[in-house]
């Protein structure tokens, strides 16, 4: 298994004297530590890596970074799979196992190939033109199989068991990049005793410096700088330095994300991911370029690479891709790498160059080393050969239809100028510039993203602010840094390193080489590659008025791949400009999105998995409640027990046993859900006038009564028993759900409207369990208890402070059974201590507990409401015939003039009654609704078999349905049968209320 | 994502600390308004692009109401004050004058 | 007569966690008074009376003092031994008759945690958005927060090595226990702080 | 110029234009100058107001008409959305709009000759709490009895339905069962209004691009016309349908309206081989699901609490919607977010829309779609025309009138559960 393309030296970033064992397609490699799995596939001459999209061309690396368009891998299997992830970003470690994606049966043999063949009737946006008839073809003959040819690598089928972390970070200066102008920017941050974080999404800094080390920085090599800058940077304690950790996104008022890859390498990390979600006074992008491809025909078979990334692969892998070169170029960088190759010992066959006389020092020292160099030439096509570049024919722009020469090479470098990176200024709003001599687009410094404050938030430094040559970029980074810093009220002693670097020459940009004879019309010159995307697919779109460079991307699809266009866009803009006879600054460009690159969901979803993604609250008593058989109902975030099952009877019988218990001897609930606000001071009683439907003002001290609680719309929102405890404080009980909700809402009233009010509001929902203790035994129970409590001397709706069996109690005398019933008030630490005393006496009694599912028949026995059941939000106190709690006295109360309003008082609105079925063991499905004539009247809000009763119980919303107890309605299923029910008072059940008032 | 600075308390917490109360200085219709005024306050809403008084509440922390100023469009902050007052503070529209004397906000 | 007996009184979950990370331990504390004041802070009658049930001054705002934690512009929560929250309520309640204030024993409604050791500023930032590095947040500050997705506040009570005590609603410490469980172990720091 | 009627799209065309390479494609739709008056000007041209032109000159014979459009068509909360069709609603008079709205989609790709690639896959809303379950066995129960076609699917069903989803009976949120429409589904978001704009352009109506409407003239308490970037145009009928930006119009037209614009959420996976066949809808956990042609998983997630203009909004709301998806589809936790965008939607007092005359003779609006205007687009786009056309609106369009907000006559969907359209 040796390693064709690996060159004899070189390659500042791998250890030869390791190798790393891997497998592609289950064949097994060779490689070295430091190598990405691109480097290493070059190494071992594999060219062809992937299957395109539409066409399912045979596809190469061209890339060596994150913008890579082809080369994406399925990694591990089942609970490690892991579809779309770009070979140039993939440390190589051992035991690596990649296989291709997008390709049947194999690589080299994919029959989706053939639609190449065909692949002239696939213009762009052809789906929309064509599978139009038959209607029913879309969904069950076109649609499936075009799923089944798009979509990319497989989709994962195992549960993730990775651990994925979040953190908070706050720093002054957030320098997304480690490169020469992100390490300038931090020395001068740090030195102005800012708080640095620097981020690095490779596992090295330095960024082209590392690959381009010519130029000498404050006298010393490149190299030797670089080497003390880090230095110097670790040795500072107010910068943190990340590497692997990509600034994803920048968010408004500096939210930005930092994507950490530490768990990436194969060992079983602690951390997979880390997603940091930053919050920094300013940004400082240091983001640097983007090589542009040229299009040409067929610019897209294996072996057509970024001459910066065939650079990429000799300097810091060691690698060459291709034994024959030619580089196409238009601008002097392609010389870097032409002479790189010449100086690793491999031919390069020519340089082409778009320019009519190429001049400057990096052309001189290609022809001094003896380099063909080809002025105003291009490639008019590439030939592959068993899916390999095999030959190009060159074409001279002056003369394309003449026939070029044909030049066999298995690499061809091509050069088209750079496109900074600009994401993160653009992600909250930052504009570009088009830079017309510089042929790129670069930060509009007039148009920055804003803070809060309105300050610019995010600069731009070094090479993604367009800067090219390395003297450029330094001294633009050390002033951009300092215009950051002086914003933050910072100044840097740190001086701007001297630079001696070579310069280049302007570039002359190519967006379509012409190609001889038909290729010229019918030609595949791609520009995005991963989507198919071709120069006569933009151009055809421009002709059909998908003019916006938006329409464009979408009727194309330029752009919108896995690189989301950083290699094509701007080509692809070009062309359009060009079709539409427009500039490029008239066409404009697309919004660039976050992330900058793909984040993995699990990072997203951090720890917050399993039983941390939400909270489930918790009486005092819950583990006892488990203990002893409860299934749970969820209300809001608590768990109440729904009911307690014996062995392994059913739902009905525990429920129903549950229910007679409570009507024939004594049951107890846990009832601390329930919402507990102390409402205190002079204003009280009016604040509580207005919060409620029904007059709270005249309640006694000492006495309990229910009141009913409306939003601004007249609705009812929730209810509850409110408890005066003495002149100034009341208690107010809310529905289990409401506790916060209510809280908030009095805070909100008693904070923004009636401000003047003296009046404090304590939420003290958790500080008291509340147990109730219910049936007609329930006095017989009390009167055993150890207490200083004369229970039978309390009156209904009265209540009694005291202890209890050494608890401290409040004991309510209220009831929501129709029972004799009293609710115990208790410290939650006392909770479980006085449910246990109560258990063991009402079982004494024969009795027991109960759950919230009996709760619920047994108040619809009595014809009690349920806030959420009977109401829904669009329902009056009136609806549910409780005018009897709405005051007619008081001026005014919250919601009071909303339901004057026509709607709210139709007499036909829907009205509460009771439904009870022809045959009594018929219970009404949940929701069903009442029909006459094939409308709906109304809908069933609760439907019980009455354990009680013996027969089938339910309360419903019926349009008038007050003025039409006794008639017979039709209620239908969704089983499209109907059922016959009797309109009557929804009170079932004692009638009188004699039971609960002995 | 905001940052927001709470004048209740003096924290410059996340957005996620805090809850939207929708636009401020609604004036309360009750009883013997006309349907068309309440119908106004309890719906119709100034919903400007560009400058939002508007009410917040330090939800995860003091737990307070309070005002804040905040441009819709570039999401600027003009200032923050106290929930007990029925108008914004001078200072504050001094500082939206300025903002749109300097085109930044309609 | 029924006598009040202290010993049933129950947290709803005990326990030490020792988990490893920079030598981290988490607690679970033993029952604790509280008392919920809300009053006017500024007037003096109400600095009096705190300090004279607690023998502590007025914190400043978002400070905690030994035992008296500032809550709100208008709200302090009192701390003092288990079982003397009602006697101290209703002791303010005496000493502030005639000013309007709320006095309430909640001794029971909330659960505390002790967070201890060098990385209990970074459990504490993966899921509370508040800057908890050394120059900004020190012993006597105190925060009210988010931790993960419920409401909590924590005060930091002792330096070398860090000591922060975390109280959330007493039906969520289940939750934030095991929160704070999960976020201490080892080889999970993000190592910034 | 007047359009003259274009070639229509078909397997054919697109065989004969493949040998002349395609250059004999013509223009999907004119780019016209504005003329000095109209009939009726539409402001917007999103799918609602370009299907509003196309049925005002399909039904309605009003052939007359301007659409005019400050940016690109569609390219508003029409190209921002997650495509998700269904008509699943409790009440009778949303029910009834947004089914009439599901129909034309089922043959809108005929009526258009443009594939808008309309896919009854099917809508399944989970029922993950006792009270979401009961909302949604309400909401079957009222969509039977207006001959919408729904089932009731237990847990069971749910995981043949589809089989990526989590139904441990142990997890937070439990799969209690789910609301099934199988007609429900998704199309094709810009075709569906490029779809409209080349047929409405075929009728005659003048699409007019990069027009921002400035100012509205009234004489009278009537419209007489609109002041535009690119000069003033007359017209008799004003019809204005721009979503977010609807308060902006109506400030022009000089009265008020009960709407807020907040941002919403949303974001896509990178593409990855077919797991998804359906739409799933989670509202107790704001997460809600596809999967595109292309395979890339299509991700709704929540609006931010505040007014914003900003197509941005807060990364919170995607870690919430994302967190929820991962809970209830555990095998994405290795997939990667590519994208993530917002729009700005229009949310009414009882979060239902708003079809109406206005204070103003002669002007009338559509908004108020909230989270939920991609699915309505052809029903919408369908009784505003005859709204506008017959100057009062039609049966369909009647109960979503303004004055419902002085009436308290509510639209609420949200009583069935915390529903996002």
């Amino acid at each position: 298994m040796t390693q064709p393309n690996r060159l004899d030296d070189g390659g500042v970033l791998i250890d030869r004297s390791h190798k790393i064992k891997f497998f592609f397609d289950g064949k097994p490699y060779n490689g070295h530590p430091g190598d990405t799995l691109a480097s290493a596939l070059l190494a071992n001459g594999v060219k062809l890596v992937n299957r395109s999209y539409k066409y399912h061309r045979p596809r190469g690396i061209v890339s060596s970074g994150p913008e890579e368009p082809n080369a994406l891998v399925n990694l591990g299997s089942d609970a490690t799979h892991e579809p779309n992830i770009r070979m140039t970003q993939i440390e190589l470690h051992d035991g690596l196992d990649a296989t291709s994606q997008n390709r049947f049966p194999n690589l080299d043999a994919d029959i989706g190939v053939l639609n190449a063949a065909a692949s002239r009737l696939y213009p762009a946006g052809f789906y929309y033109k064509t599978f139009i008839h038959p209607r029913h073809a879309w969904k069950y003959l076109f649609e499936p199989v075009i799923r089944r040819i798009a979509g990319l690598g497989k989709a994962p089928t195992h549960p993730d068991n990775s651990q994925y972390e979040h953190t908070y970070a706050f720093c002054d200066v957030l320098i997304a990049g480690g490169g020469v102008a992100g390490l300038v920017a931090a020395k001068a941050a740090s030195e102005a005793g800012a708080r640095v974080i620097l981020a690095e999404q490779t596992e090295r800094l330095g960024g082209r410096l590392l690959v381009d080390d010519d130029a000498e920085i404050d006298g010393k090599p490149a190299r030797v700088w670089l080497e003390e800058t880090i230095a110097a940077l670790e040795a500072m304690d107010n910068v943190t330095i990340r590497l692997r950790t990509c600034c994803s996104a920048a968010y408004d008022h500096n939210y930005c994300l930092l994507y950490e890859r530490s768990g990436d390498r194969g060992e079983a990390a602690q951390v997979r991911h880390r997603l940091w979600r930053v919050r920094t006074a300013r940004v400082i992008a240091a983001t640097g370029m983007i090589e542009r491809p040229i299009a040409f025909h067929y610019n897209d078979v294996p072996g057509v690479m970024l001459a910066s990334a065939v650079r990429d692969y000799v300097k810091l892998w060691g690698v060459s891709p291709g034994e024959k070169t030619v580089v196409y170029t238009t601008n002097d960088d392609g010389y870097r790498t032409a002479l790189a190759l010449h100086e690793a010992g491999r031919t390069v066959r020519a340089i082409l160059d778009s320019r009519k006389d190429p001049s400057g020092p990096l052309v001189e020292k290609a022809r001094a080393a003896g380099l063909e160099i080809r002025p105003n030439t291009g490639i008019g096509k590439a030939k592959a050969k068993r899916n390999k570049l095999e030959q190009i024919e060159t074409v001279n722009f002056d003369k394309p239809e003449a026939p070029g020469k044909t030049m066999y090479c298995d690499c061809v470098a091509m050069s088209n100028g750079w496109s900074p990176v600009i994401h993160l200024y653009s992600h909250s709003g930052g504009k570009a510039l088009w830079d017309e001599d510089a042929v790129m687009y670069r930060p509009d410094p007039a148009n920055p993203p804003r803070g809060k404050d309105a300050e610019a938030m995010v600069f731009v430094a070094g090479s993604a602010n367009g800067e090219l040559t390395t003297d450029a970029v330094v001294a633009q980074a050390a002033e951009i840094a300092s215009e950051a810093l002086s914003q933050l009220g910072m100044k840097t002693s740190a001086v701007a390193p001297s630079v001696t670097a070579v310069t280049e020459t302007t570039t002359v940009p190519v967006w379509c080489t012409p190609s001889p004879g038909k290729a010229g019309l019918g030609g595949k010159h791609f520009l995005d590659y991963q989507n198919d995307v071709t120069v006569a697919d933009v151009a055809l779109a421009a002709r059909e008025g998908y003019e916006s460079v938006e329409h464009a991307k979408r009727y194309t699809t330029l752009g919108m791949a896995t690189d989301q266009g950083k290699l094509s866009n701007i080509n692809g803009h070009a062309i359009l400009g060009k079709t539409l006879g427009k500039t490029m600054a008239e066409v404009g460009t697309t919004t660039f999105r976050p992330p900058f690159t793909p984040i993995s969901f699990g990072s997203i979803a951090g720890r917050e998995t399993g039983n941390l993604f939400k909270p489930v609250r918790q009486t005092a008593m819950h583990d006892w409640h488990a203990a002893h058989g409860a299934d749970w109902e969820p209300v809001g975030d608590w768990r109440r027990p729904y009911r307690y099952q014996r062995g392994d009877e059913d739902r009905d019988t525990s429920i129903h046993r549950e229910c007679l218990r409570v009507r024939n001897s004594v049951g107890i609930l846990d009832a601390s859900t329930l919402g507990k606000i102390i409402v205190k001071g002079p204003d009280a009683p009016k604040f509580l006038d207005m919060m409620y439907t029904n007059m709270m003002s005249s309640l006694k001290p000492g006495k309990c009564r229910y009141g009913l609680m409306n939003n601004e719309n007249g609705f009812l929102m929730d209810d509850g028993v409110v408890v005066r405890l003495d002149e100034e404080t009341f208690l107010c009980h809310t529905t289990s759900g409401g506790a916060d909700r209510i809280h908030a809402w009095f805070e909100e009233w008693l904070q923004t409207e009636w401000f003047d009010f003296k009046v404090y509001v304590a939420n003290v929902t958790e500080q008291y369990s509340q147990i109730a203790v219910a049936g007609p035994k329930g006095l017989e129970l009390l009167g055993s208890l150890d207490s200083d409590i004369d229970f039978a001397a309390v009156p209904f709706m009265g209540m009694a402070e005291g202890t209890v069996e050494g608890c401290p109690v409040r004991a309510f005398r209220i009831s929501f059974t129709g029972e004799l019933s009293y609710e115990f008030a208790v410290p939650v630490s006392f909770g479980l201590a006085l449910w246990e005393k109560l258990h063991a006496k009402a079982e004494a009694l024969g009795g027991g507990v109960y759950g919230t599912e009996a709760q619920h028949i047994l108040r619809a026995e009595k014809g009690f409401v349920v806030i959420g059941d009977e109401t829904d939000g669009t329902v009056t106190a009136h609806d549910v015939g409780m005018s009897w709690a709405v005051s007619k006295k008081k001026e005014d109360f919250i919601g009071k003039r909303a339901m004057e309003r026509s709607d709210l008082t139709r007499p036909d609105r829907k009205q509460l009654v009771g439904l009870l079925t022809e045959d009594p063991n018929e219970v009404l499905p949940d929701g069903a609704h009442g029909v006459e004539n094939g409308k709906a009247i109304g809908h069933v809000t609760s439907t019980y078999f009455s354990p009680t009763l013996k027969r089938s119980i339910a309360m419903a919303l019926i349009n008038g349905g007050r003025a039409r107890f006794g008639e017979v309605i039709q209620i239908s299923t969704a089983k499209k049968k109907t059922i016959r029910a009797v309109i009557c008072d929804p009170v079932f059940y004692d009638k009188k209320g004699e039971r609960q008032d002995v | 994502m905001l940052l927001i600075d709470c004048p209740c308390c003096g924290v410059s917490g996340e957005e996620t600390e805090f809850a939207a109360g929708g636009e401020a200085h609604i004036v309360r219709a009750g009883p013997g308004s006309s349907d068309a005024d309440f119908a106004s306050y309890l719906f119709d809403r100034k919903n400007p692009r560009g400058v939002h008084f508007e009410r917040w509440r330090h939800a995860f922390g003091c737990g307070k109401w309070f005002h804040m100023v905040r441009s819709t469009q570039t999401l600027e902050v003009f200032g923050v004050y106290k929930a007990d007052v029925t108008s914004p503070p001078q200072d504050i529209l001094d500082r939206v004058e300025a903002a749109r004397a300097e085109g930044r906000v309609k | 007569m029924s006598e009040l007996d202290l010993s049933l009184a129950r947290p709803i979950l005990e326990g030490v966690s020792d988990t490893g990370a920079n030598g981290l331990k988490l607690f679970v504390q033993l029952l604790r008074g509280m008392v919920t004041l809300r009053a006017d802070l500024s007037s003096p009658s109400v600095a009096a009376a705190v300090k004279d049930v607690t023998g502590s001054d007025m914190p400043d705002v978002r400070k905690a003092t030994e035992n008296v934690l500032w809550m709100s512009t208008d709200e302090l929560l009192l701390l003092m031994p288990y079982g003397e929250g009602g006697a101290v309520a209703a002791k303010l309640g005496e000493a502030l008759a005639g000013e309007h204030h709320l006095a309430v024993d909640v001794s029971d409604a909330r659960s505390l945690f002790k967070l201890e050791g060098g990385a209990a500023r970074e459990v504490l930032a993966k899921g509370a958005p508040v800057d908890l590095a050394r120059d900004k947040f020190a012993v006597g500050d105190l925060r009210r927060t988010r931790i993960s997705h419920i409401a909590a506040a924590f005060w930091q009570s002792g330096a070398e090595p860090d000591v922060f005590e975390i109280i959330c609603f007493r039906s969520y410490a289940n939750y934030l226990w095991e929160w704070l469980e999960e976020s201490s172990r080892e080889g999970s720091m993000p190592g910034i702080l | 110029m007047a359009a003259k009627r274009k070639p229509r799209y078909s397997i054919f065309s697109l065989a004969r234009n493949s040998m002349s390479h395609h250059q004999g494609w013509e223009k999907a739709w004119r780019s016209p100058d504005p003329k000095p008056e109209y009939d009726v000007v539409i402001v917007g041209a999103g799918g609602h107001g370009l299907a509003t032109a196309y049925y005002l000159a399909k039904n309605h014979g009003i052939t007359n008409i301007a659409v005019v459009e400050k940016g690109w068509l569609g390219g508003g909360n029409t190209g921002r959305n997650t495509t998700i069709i269904r008509s699943n609603y409790l009440q009778d008079s949303s029910a009834a709009l947004f089914e009439l709205s599901r129909s034309l989609f089922e043959t809108l790709s005929q009526e258009l000759n443009y594939n808008i690639m309309f896919s009854p896959r099917g809508v399944l809303m989970l029922a993950q709490t006792e009270h979401e379950k009961r909302a949604w066995q309400r909401t079957h129960h009222a969509t039977r009895l207006n001959n919408i076609y729904t089932e009731w699917a237990d847990t069971k069903r749910v995981k043949e339905i589809c089989p990526i989803i989590n139904t441990d009976p142990g997890a937070r949120f439990p799969v209690l069962g789910g609301l099934w429409q199988p007609r429900g589904g998704t199309a094709r978001h810009d075709a569906v209004a490029w779809g409209y704009a080349r047929a409405a352009d075929d009728l005659g109506v003048d699409v007019i691009q990069n027009c921002e409407v400035l100012g509205i003239d009234r004489e009278g308490g009537k419209v007489t016309g609109v002041q535009t970037t690119r000069g003033a145009i007359k017209c008799g009928k004003l019809g204005i349908v721009v979503a977010g930006n609807t308060t902006r119009l109506t400030d022009m037209a000089g009265f008020r309206m009960p709407l807020e614009s907040v941002p919403l959420q949303a974001l896509v996976s990178e593409p990855i081989k077919p797991c998804l066949d359906i739409v799933v809808m989670a509202n107790t956990v704001h997460g809600y699901m596809s999967q595109s042609d292309k395979g890339e998983l299509v991700i709704g997630g929540g609006t931010d609490g505040y007014n914003a203009y900003t197509q941005r909004g807060s990364f919170q709301h995607v870690e919430e919607t994302v967190t929820a998806l991962v809970e209830t589809f555990p095998i994405i936790s290795r997939l990667r977010m590519l994208r993530q965008w917002g729009g700005i939607v229009d949310i009414t007092g009882d979060r239902s829309p708003i079809i109406s005359k206005t204070p103003v003779d002669g002007v009338f609006v559509n908004c108020g779609w909230g989270t939920g205007g991609f699915k309505a687009t052809c029903g919408s786009g369908h009784c505003f025309a005859a709204t506008i056309a017959k100057g009062e609106p039609d049966a369909v369009a009647a109960p979503f009138s303004l004055d419902r907000f002085s009436e308290g006559r509510m639209i609420d969907e949200s009583v069935a559960a915390a529903v996002a359209h």
